[in-house]
Order: C-alpha cells, then structure tokens, then sequence
C-alpha cells in the first residue's frame, strides 16, 4: 500500500467513450503527472466542469498510464450527467490520488466485482500482472459489454454471475463464491460493488478463512478527512472512508 | 515585489492575513497540508469541538444543493482532552494561530471547555451557538438573546483568551443577537453559521439527510451572509469574521466592503483545496489594482 | 389517455391544479399568454397591490446571485383601484381562479384592500406582511406575531373570501408564526417570501441594488423554504402554498412530499416561460410511474 | 413596427467567432422559426447553456434571415463570459422576439450607434435597404474593428467618430453631430449606445427639430413586461423597457 502526496491538477479529457450500454462511460484525462505509483482502490475527487456542480465526485482510479488516468462511470444523477456531457479536449480539475488502495500482498489473488465496483478491479488486475481471477456479477449480459473485453488479457480465469442468468451462472457472486473458493485455493479475495454484495461476499470468505478486503462508497465533501462526511464505524473506532479506507479489511466494517 | 501588506490584527491576534478558515471545513489544518499555504492564512478555526468525544449523526450526512451544499455532521469530534494531548502539540508546527470552535450542551460546558483550553496553542476560542444538528445544546444558545449572553459570560470568565461569538443566522434579527454579544463581553463575532435546510429524495419518499434538516452552507447563501455582516457591521464595534459561501477574492471582498475584519472560508474548500491561497493571491492583486496598501483600508468602506 | 388526476381543492377553491403561479413573478398571467396555458394552472397570484399606485424602488431593482436573484422591485403596482377597474375584467377571460396578494402600510389598509377586493373575480386575497423592499410597512408586520396577527383579522373581518397569509422566512421560528396565523383565523399560508440578501460591486465599492438589500429567490433558497414548508405543516393544519425556488416537478414534488397542499412558481418563469406546463405535465408523469391517481395521495407523504 | 407573438425555442449555434479584437462575439442560431418579420430594435432572451447562469440575458437582434438569428455581445461579466464558451452545434434556449423596435417610418435616416449599440443597427440599416446613413462611435480605431466590415455595404455614408482621434473625428458622436445634421437633411435619427451618448445625441436631434428614437437598456428577468425590474420613469408615466421599449422616443424618456 503506498501512499502519494496529492496533486490537484487541471487534466485534459483525451477519450471519452460511451463503453455500456447503460450509460457507462470511460474517461482518459492526461493530467501530466506521472501516475504509475497510483495504488490500485486509490481514487480521485473529480470537478465536474462547466460551474454548475458544486462538489466534486469521488471516482476510482480504474487504470493509470504515463500520466493518463482512466476513470469508468455510470450516470446515476445531477453530476455523473453533466459529466457525460464533456468533450474531448476540456479541462477539468482532479485531485488525489486519495485513500489507501488494496493491500496487494497475497500468493493467489481473486477479485470479485459487481456493477460499477468492477471498475477499480482493472488496475489491481494490472498490478497483479495477470495473476489474479476475477468473478463479475451484474443484472444481466448486456451490463458485462463493457467489463468482458478490458480484462480479457489481464486476468488470469474470468468467472461470471448475471442476476437473470443471460450470461454465466445465475445468481449473485456471494451464491457463486464457495464453490469457487472451493475449487481453487484463493489466499485473499478484494471485493468492490454494492455494499449487500461486499457483506455477503465477506461473509463466505470470513467462512473460508480467507481474508477479505473491501472497498466503500460514502458520500464525500472533501475527501481529505476534514469534513466528517464519510465516517464509517468500524471495530476499531470511527474511520473515514475518504482517508482510512475506501479498502478496508472486511472483518473491520462488517460485524 | 509587492507592496501590498494583508497583514492584519483581530481582536489582539497578530494575523499573517485575514483569511481565516472556517471551523467544521478545514478538519484541524493538516488534511489540506498538501494544498494550503499556512503562512498566508490568518488562523485556522478547528472543528467544533465538545466536552466528550462525539460520534455525530447517523445516515447520510451531506446533501448537494443548488449552489450549496447541507450538512449534517453532526459534531462528530475526538473530544477537548484529545485535542488538547494529541492534536495541537501536533498542528502548533504550522505556526499559525489556531481558534477553537467550541460547543456545549449546557451553559457551565462551555465554562469548562473555555477553562480546559485557555492554554498555549490556542489564540482564541469561537462559541458554537448555532449549530443546527445537535439536539441537545446549540441551537437553543444562538437564536436567544438571553442564553447566548449567559454562554458568552461563561465562556469570559474562564478564559483570558479572546472569545469570539459566532452568531446563526436562523434568527429574526441578527443585529439585536450582535448587541447582546456585545454588551455580554464578547471579544468579536464570526457569522454566519448555516441555514437550516432540507432535502428530499423523491423516489424514495424521505429525507436525504439522515438527520432530517441540515445546514446550508456555500454560494447559495452568499447574498444572506453578506446583509447580515452589514447589518452587524452598523449595530457594533466589535471584529467581524465574516463567512458565508466565500469562494474566491471577490466574494472576500464584498465581505470585506461589507465591514469583516477577517474573513471564514469554508465550502470552498471543498471544492477547491487550495481556494486560501487563491484568495490570498487574488485579494493582493486587487489591493494593487486599487492602488491600496493595507487590507484594512478596504474595511467596511461600502458607499451606500 | 391518463388517468392522473391533478385537481384539488384549496381553501375551499377548486383548483384545476395544486400549481399556482408566485406573486410578483407573474404579472397578471396577461404577460405570460403566450408561453402558459391557464387550463393548467391552480391560480394565478398577481402582483402584490396597495392602496394607492406605487413606484417601486430607485435605481437597479435586480442582481443575479448564485443560483438565485436579489430582488428590490418595491411593490410598483397600479394600485387597487386600476386592478378592479381595468386589470381583473381583463384577466377573467382565463378561467383561472385570480388571487390577489397586497400590501399595507398599517392594518387598517389590509382591511379596506381586503373589502375593496370582496368581489367577483376575486377567488382569495394573500396578504404580504413580509416583503423586505418596502420601508413603511410591509417588513414589520411579517416578523413579530402580534402584528401580524392584527393584519389577518383586519383582513378577515372585510372579507368573506379565504385569506391566506405569506409568511417571511427571515424569523427565527416559523413555526411560531403559522401557529399565531391559524389562531387568528387566517384561511391558508403560503410560505416562503424572498430571504433579505445583499451584493456588492467590487468595482464602485457601492450596493449592486437601489434599495441596497434585497429578496433573494430562486433555487438557492430552495432547502430553506422546504424545510419551513415541513416545519409548519407539523405546527399547523391549514392547508398551505409552497414555494422558494421551484424550478421543474421534481422540486414540486418535494414540496407535496413535505406537506404543501399547493405550490407557487416564482423565479422559474423567469427562466423557463413554460415553467407551470412542464411541471404540469412531469408531475402526472411521476404520478404515474408511482402509481397514484390523485395529487393528493402526495402530500405530506414524506416518510420520516 | 410589428409585433409578433413570442416564441420560445433551443436554437443550435451555428457560427460563433470573435469579431472584435475586444471581446466581441458574433454568434448565429438557427430557431427553425421564420426571422424575416423579426423588427430591427427588438431584442432576444437568451439562455447561457450549461445550468450555471440562472437568468436569461437580454441581446438585441443584430441580423435576422431566414431561420436563422445573428446576436452580436461583448463580454462583460459571468453571463457573456460563459457565452463566450459555448460551441458550434450546441443548442441554445432562445426566446423572442421581445420589445417594440424601431419605427421605421421616414424618409432619410441617420443611424447613431456607440459601442456594442452599433449591433442592432445592423438590422435597422438593413431593413432600410441602403438608404440610412450611419455614424459610429468608438473609443479608438480599435473597436471599429467589427462594426466597419459589417455596415461596409448596407448604408449609405458613413461617419466615424473616436474618442482618441485614431479613426475619423475625434471625439464623442454627439460633438460630431450637429455638423452632420446640418450638412443633409435628416428627418429621423435612430440612436443606440451608452445612455450618456443617447441623451447628449437626443439633445442635439431635438435642437434640430428632427424625432430621435433611443434604444435603453436596464436590466432584466422576465422581459415579458412581468416583473418590473426594467420600469422607468418617462413623460407618459412609468413604463418597461422590455415591452413598452426598449425604443423611446427620446422626448419621452429624456426631458
Ligand atoms: C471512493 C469512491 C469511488 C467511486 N468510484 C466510482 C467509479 O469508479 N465509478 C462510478 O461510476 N462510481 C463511483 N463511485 C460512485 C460515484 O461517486 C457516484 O456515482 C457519483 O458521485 C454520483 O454523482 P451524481 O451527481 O451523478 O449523483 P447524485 O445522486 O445526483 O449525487 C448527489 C450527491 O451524492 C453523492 N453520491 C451519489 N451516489 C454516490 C455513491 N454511490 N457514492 C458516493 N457518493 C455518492 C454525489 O457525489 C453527490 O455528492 C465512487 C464513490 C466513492 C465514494
Ligand atoms: C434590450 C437589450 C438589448 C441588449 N443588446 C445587447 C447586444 O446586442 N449586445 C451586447 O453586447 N449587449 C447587449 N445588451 C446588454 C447585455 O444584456 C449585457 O451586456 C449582458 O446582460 C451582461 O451579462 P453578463 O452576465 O455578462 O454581465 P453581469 O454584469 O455579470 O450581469 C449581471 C446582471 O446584470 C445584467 N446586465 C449587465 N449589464 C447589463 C446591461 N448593459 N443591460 C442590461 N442588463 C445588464 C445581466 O443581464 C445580469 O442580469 C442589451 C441589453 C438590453 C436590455
Ligand atoms: C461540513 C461542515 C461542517 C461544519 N462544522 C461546523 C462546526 O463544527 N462548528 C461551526 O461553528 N460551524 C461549522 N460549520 C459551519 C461553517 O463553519 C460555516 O459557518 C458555514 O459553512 C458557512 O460558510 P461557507 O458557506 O463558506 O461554508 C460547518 C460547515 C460545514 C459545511
Ligand atoms: C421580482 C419578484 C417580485 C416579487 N414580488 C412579490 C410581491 O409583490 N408580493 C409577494 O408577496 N411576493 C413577491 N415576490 C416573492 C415571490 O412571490 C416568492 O415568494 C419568492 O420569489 C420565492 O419563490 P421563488 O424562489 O420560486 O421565486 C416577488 C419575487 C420576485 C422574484
Ligand atoms: S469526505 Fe471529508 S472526511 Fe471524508
Ligand atoms: S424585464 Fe420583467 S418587466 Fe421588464
């Protein structure tokens, strides 16, 4: 886990791409800093331009290249919508790189990810150098479109739940872990999607005895740990999402 | 090289300028240490803090509005024992002044808050009146003219630093408040705290906010803050700190003409990290522009 | 073919819808043919009236604040007289019920406004005891209950049709306010009136508005009114008009969900002439994705 | 003058360039709506795009054509400042036609303009097909920049006056004035500017027995006639810029 000091940067948008057919989108900024330290789970707060959004938005750090960051969104309200709006070219203002990020030190290494929580899973799938599987849940096969062709090369097995069975086994991950976990002997499982899906998830590898770590949303002001937006309680006292976390052992948040 | 000093003094604090942060914004300084530029801000205002540690409200805490922002933190704090031993020995290295926002649930806490930090390290305390998210305490003290006196008295007895009030603006008349902060001995006012407001999530039915109401905070409410510290401005003698959706040098210095001595930056924190040292640029440039050399010079100087 | 009902009652009015339009912002609905359809409408609430013509406020009347505006009109109007005369006959040809909101300069005003306008044409009078524009009246009669008070029932006593008082938001409780308001008798509150805000030019150092402060409106006081809106309809059960910075259906909705039994669109026609006929048409669309069929099904439905 | 009924419409930019060297913008939008009737003198309310400016603003109509609207602003504060950003193909709120326009009723035309009142000039000297006369203010040579191309084949002389001499006369359109109106034999002249330059320019209309209409500006929400923020004081009593105006006779508003 390393820790960078944060930089607040004007980056230039180079692509951005609808790459979902439910409103995902994929953004290349260059932010002509070098980001290959980024820690994968790390995020940044990202201004969404044109004035009209007041806060920033807390988005993960899917890849980092060079000085490129890659961000995967969905748009969900007022400001993931405007953001969709943006052109190649623009301006917009980035900070971070924010939070702890994953903790890569394992032998075998699976990633599970539902919905938009895939995302950050791409960058730790990098730093694992091909050496990790991941298990995927969304509703359907139509949500994996954008998912499937970004890990192709960089996992290792590739493992797939939809909620109505079009693609892979029917299901949530959560039913589909134990025999997964079973069948080959993970050391430690990184887990980022809707919270329901991290808890059960945690819960089958707290079965397994296999450490868990998951990452959290939360609103966010500030994402520096000033403001008190994005206190969690966890076992070991109150913790901030935004600094102590978003990846946190799962037995330290959920009990 | 400019000549332009920001120097200033309120209420007897030597100050580097008088862009000051507000408290419950701006944690306790270290979190923007990669942003902020301690040598160009005035103090840092530290959050709100209370007698026992406090663990804030539940739910969702903050909410965007048009132009704003509501917060319901809810004055999770580590507590002044905590503050006392383990931050300020830690922030003192900023060599800035640090103010303590302070909060009670009864009159005789924020005697013994006072007490606890008349110590090195801390500049002067600011009494949390007025937050709105508290059940017990707070609010009661800042909409009443009467208990915010007994608070302010409290406070001054078991202090020698200076005390500041912090007035909420949730009240009929802020000028009748200001003078009764006046006459109770209060050493200066910072306002304004925010407005209580709410949101609605209309799929769900209910409150955004997990504690129901919450305050309102940035640009949105600019245009209020700013009557009310002219108001102020005209009914008393004392300093002002003035805040209220201040995001950058023109904003400060409309506060300033206004008639604030200092001003509180809070939201724009949030939304830019390094706004102080922004508004510290800026308000320089704009001293120059008018060919003045003293930000006290631009103080309350509003043609009406 | 929808089924969604948006008919209501107001007051005892019948209303073809809970929108109405928002004093002051509307004209006489003549100004907006146009671009509204009055089908569509609840009411129209025209521009606040006095007793005698008044000329309003000198110099810029409005400024441009974040997510909002400041506004010093100053109560311009034709006075009374030309409404029955000339404006009312006018405007009847809309079939939509007309309510006029005035202004006096002391209670006995209210009460002969309020009989002068006992007449056909007239579906309901709301009293303005808040607007902060005006130096004699107005202002004071909106912030101290007693006042207050006095205007509903000089207003009551010459009147048989409903009378609704509009609450100003700039007092430190307002639950207090629409309490003392239903003691008095008042028929209805609407809620709320403009928050007293300022801006200055830091160019001329001088007040951006004529009259210095003024009426800050539109989306940023939005929180503000909502929580008012909810704070009340718990203190009271007197159906009520909501308003402050509704600018689409969802914005509406929240209201109903906090308890209004109507709401008023004020700024938003300045910014979207068709403001009513869109909130119209997305307020059924949202009664039919939650499958209701009757507006009513809405209000104060916020599940806390 | 003809009044229309208002429309209200998202026009799609079709051109937008700096014309001036200070800050000005010439901007075309397509209102798929019929131009040609549009009155020189009237003006649009034009929303700035992307969500931040809450009010329309108010910008004469420079050029009307077919479907299509020319708007010619200078940049002066948040409003035209965003304006000033927006894009070719961006869509655009525009409603109008608002106000009364010139009375077009004379026979020898002399038009006034200052500043960025040259604009709706354009429209005027073109719907006086060739036959006005123009006299143009500016600060320096600089500032004709813009005007001077645009006037070139649509009236008939030109007169140029700066208020630093380094282009045509040196002064302020007012002190030029009287020469002109002496050397032919104007019967009307329309003028359009700062209101210093209009109330000097009336005066001296006046001492010449020639009608002088004056175009004002004040500042404006609903530019319906609704909300009374643009009334003034005038000799028939009080009236709104935006619909009793915002051209004057200058008796009437000047006295
Ligand atoms: C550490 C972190 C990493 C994230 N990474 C991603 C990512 O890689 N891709 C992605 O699509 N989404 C991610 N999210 C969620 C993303 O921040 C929200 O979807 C986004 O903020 C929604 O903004 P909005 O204005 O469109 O929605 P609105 O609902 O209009 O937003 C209103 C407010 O709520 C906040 N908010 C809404 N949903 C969430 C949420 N799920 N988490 C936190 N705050 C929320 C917004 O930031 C805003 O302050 C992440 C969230 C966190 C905390
Ligand atoms: C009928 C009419 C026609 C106009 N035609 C043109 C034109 O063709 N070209 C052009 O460049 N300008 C024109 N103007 C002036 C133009 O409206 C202002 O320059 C513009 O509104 C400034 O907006 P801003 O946000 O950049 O400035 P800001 O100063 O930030 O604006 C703040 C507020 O003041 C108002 N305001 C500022 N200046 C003026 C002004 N001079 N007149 C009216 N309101 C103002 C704005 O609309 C806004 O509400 C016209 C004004 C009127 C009333
Ligand atoms: C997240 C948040 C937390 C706050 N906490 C406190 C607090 O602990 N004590 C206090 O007196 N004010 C608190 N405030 C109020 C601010 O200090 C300030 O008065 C207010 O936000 C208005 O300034 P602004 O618009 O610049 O933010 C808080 C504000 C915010 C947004
Ligand atoms: C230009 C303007 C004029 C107004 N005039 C009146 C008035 O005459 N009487 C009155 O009771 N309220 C008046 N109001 C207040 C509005 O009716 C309304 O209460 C307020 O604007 C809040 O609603 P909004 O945010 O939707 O505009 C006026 C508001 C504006 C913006
Ligand atoms: S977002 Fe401010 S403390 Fe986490
Ligand atoms: S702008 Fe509203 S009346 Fe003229």
């Amino acid at each position: 886990m390393t820790l960078h000091k944060h930089f607040l940067a004007d980056g230039v948008i180079k692509r951005h791409e609808k790459i979902g057919t439910n409103d995902v989108y994929l953004l290349d900024i260059n932010i002509s800093a070098n980001t290959e330290k980024f820690a994968a789970g790390q995020f940044v707060q990202l201004q969404v331009p044109d004035g009209e959004i007041l806060l920033r938005r807390p988005l993960s750090i899917a890849d980092a290249a060079g000085s490129n960051l890659i961000l995967i969104y969905r748009v969900i309200g007022k400001g993931t919508k405007r953001l969709a709006k943006t052109s190649v070219g623009q301006k917009v203002s980035i900070m971070g790189p924010l939070g702890n990020g994953f903790d890569l030190a394992c032998k075998k290494p699976l990633l599970v990810g539902g919905g938009l929580g895939i995302a950050p899973l791409l960058l730790l799938a990098k730093r694992f150098a091909g050496k990790a599987d991941i298990l995927m849940g969304c509703k359907n096969a139509e949500e994996m479109d954008w998912p499937l062709p970004l890990f192709k090369n960089i996992v290792k097995n590739t493992f797939i739940t939809t909620d109505d069975g079009s693609m892979g086994m029917r299901g949530f991950v959560s039913e589909y872990l134990p025999e997964i976990l079973t069948a080959e002997s993970y050391d430690k499982i990184f887990v980022c999607g809707p919270e329901i899906m991290m808890r059960s998830s945690a819960e089958v590898a707290v079965r397994h005895g296999i450490i868990c770590e998951v990452s959290l949303e939360k609103r966010m002001a500030c994402g520096l740990g000033a403001c008190l937006s994005c206190t969690i309680e966890t076992k070991c006292g109150r913790k901030k999402v935004c600094k102590d976390g978003p990846v946190f052992e799962s037995r330290e948040v959920f009990f | 090289m400019s000549s332009v000093s920001l120097k200033t003094e309120f209420a007897g604090i030597k100050l580097n300028s008088p862009i000051m942060t507000a408290s419950g914004t701006f944690g306790f300084g270290e979190e923007f240490e990669d942003f902020a530029d301690f040598s160009t801000l005035g103090a840092i205002v530290v959050k709100g803090t209370t007698l026992e540690p406090r663990n804030g409200n539940r739910g969702i805490r903050i909410a965007e509005t048009p132009a704003g922002m509501l917060n319901c933190i809810g004055l999770e704090n580590p507590g002044v024992q905590f503050l006392v031993n383990e931050i300020l020995p830690r922030i003192g290295k900023y060599n800035c002044p640090i103010i303590v926002n302070i909060s009670g649930n009864t009159v005789e806490e924020y005697g013994e808050l006072a007490k606890i930090l008349d110590i090195d390290g801390v500049k002067a305390i600011e009494l949390n009146v007025s937050c709105p998210n508290v059940k017990e305490g707070g609010i009661a003290f800042g909409v009443e003219p009467k208990s915010m006196v007994a608070v302010i008295k409290a406070a001054k007895k078991n202090t020698g630093k200076p005390v500041i009030i912090k007035l909420s603006p949730n009240v009929t008349d802020i000028a009748v408040m200001a003078k009764a902060a006046e006459n109770a001995g209060a050493d200066a006012v910072s306002l304004i705290n925010t407005l209580i407001g709410m949101a609605i999530d209309i799929n769900t039915c209910k409150p955004v906010l997990g504690n129901i109401t919450g305050g309102l905070s940035g640009p949105a409410v600019k245009p209020v803050a700013l009557r009310m510290v002219w108001q102020v401005r005209k009914a008393i003698s004392l300093p002002i700190i003035g805040m209220g959706g201040i995001m950058n040098a023109q904003d400060a210095i409309e506060f300033f003409l206004a008639g604030a001595d200092a001003v509180a930056i809070g939201t724009a924190n949030f939304v830019e990290p390094d706004s102080t040292v922004k508004i510290y640029r800026d308000l320089k440039k704009y001293l120059e522009q008018k060919n003045l050399t003293d930000i006290r010079d631009l103080i309350g100087k509003l043609r009406t």
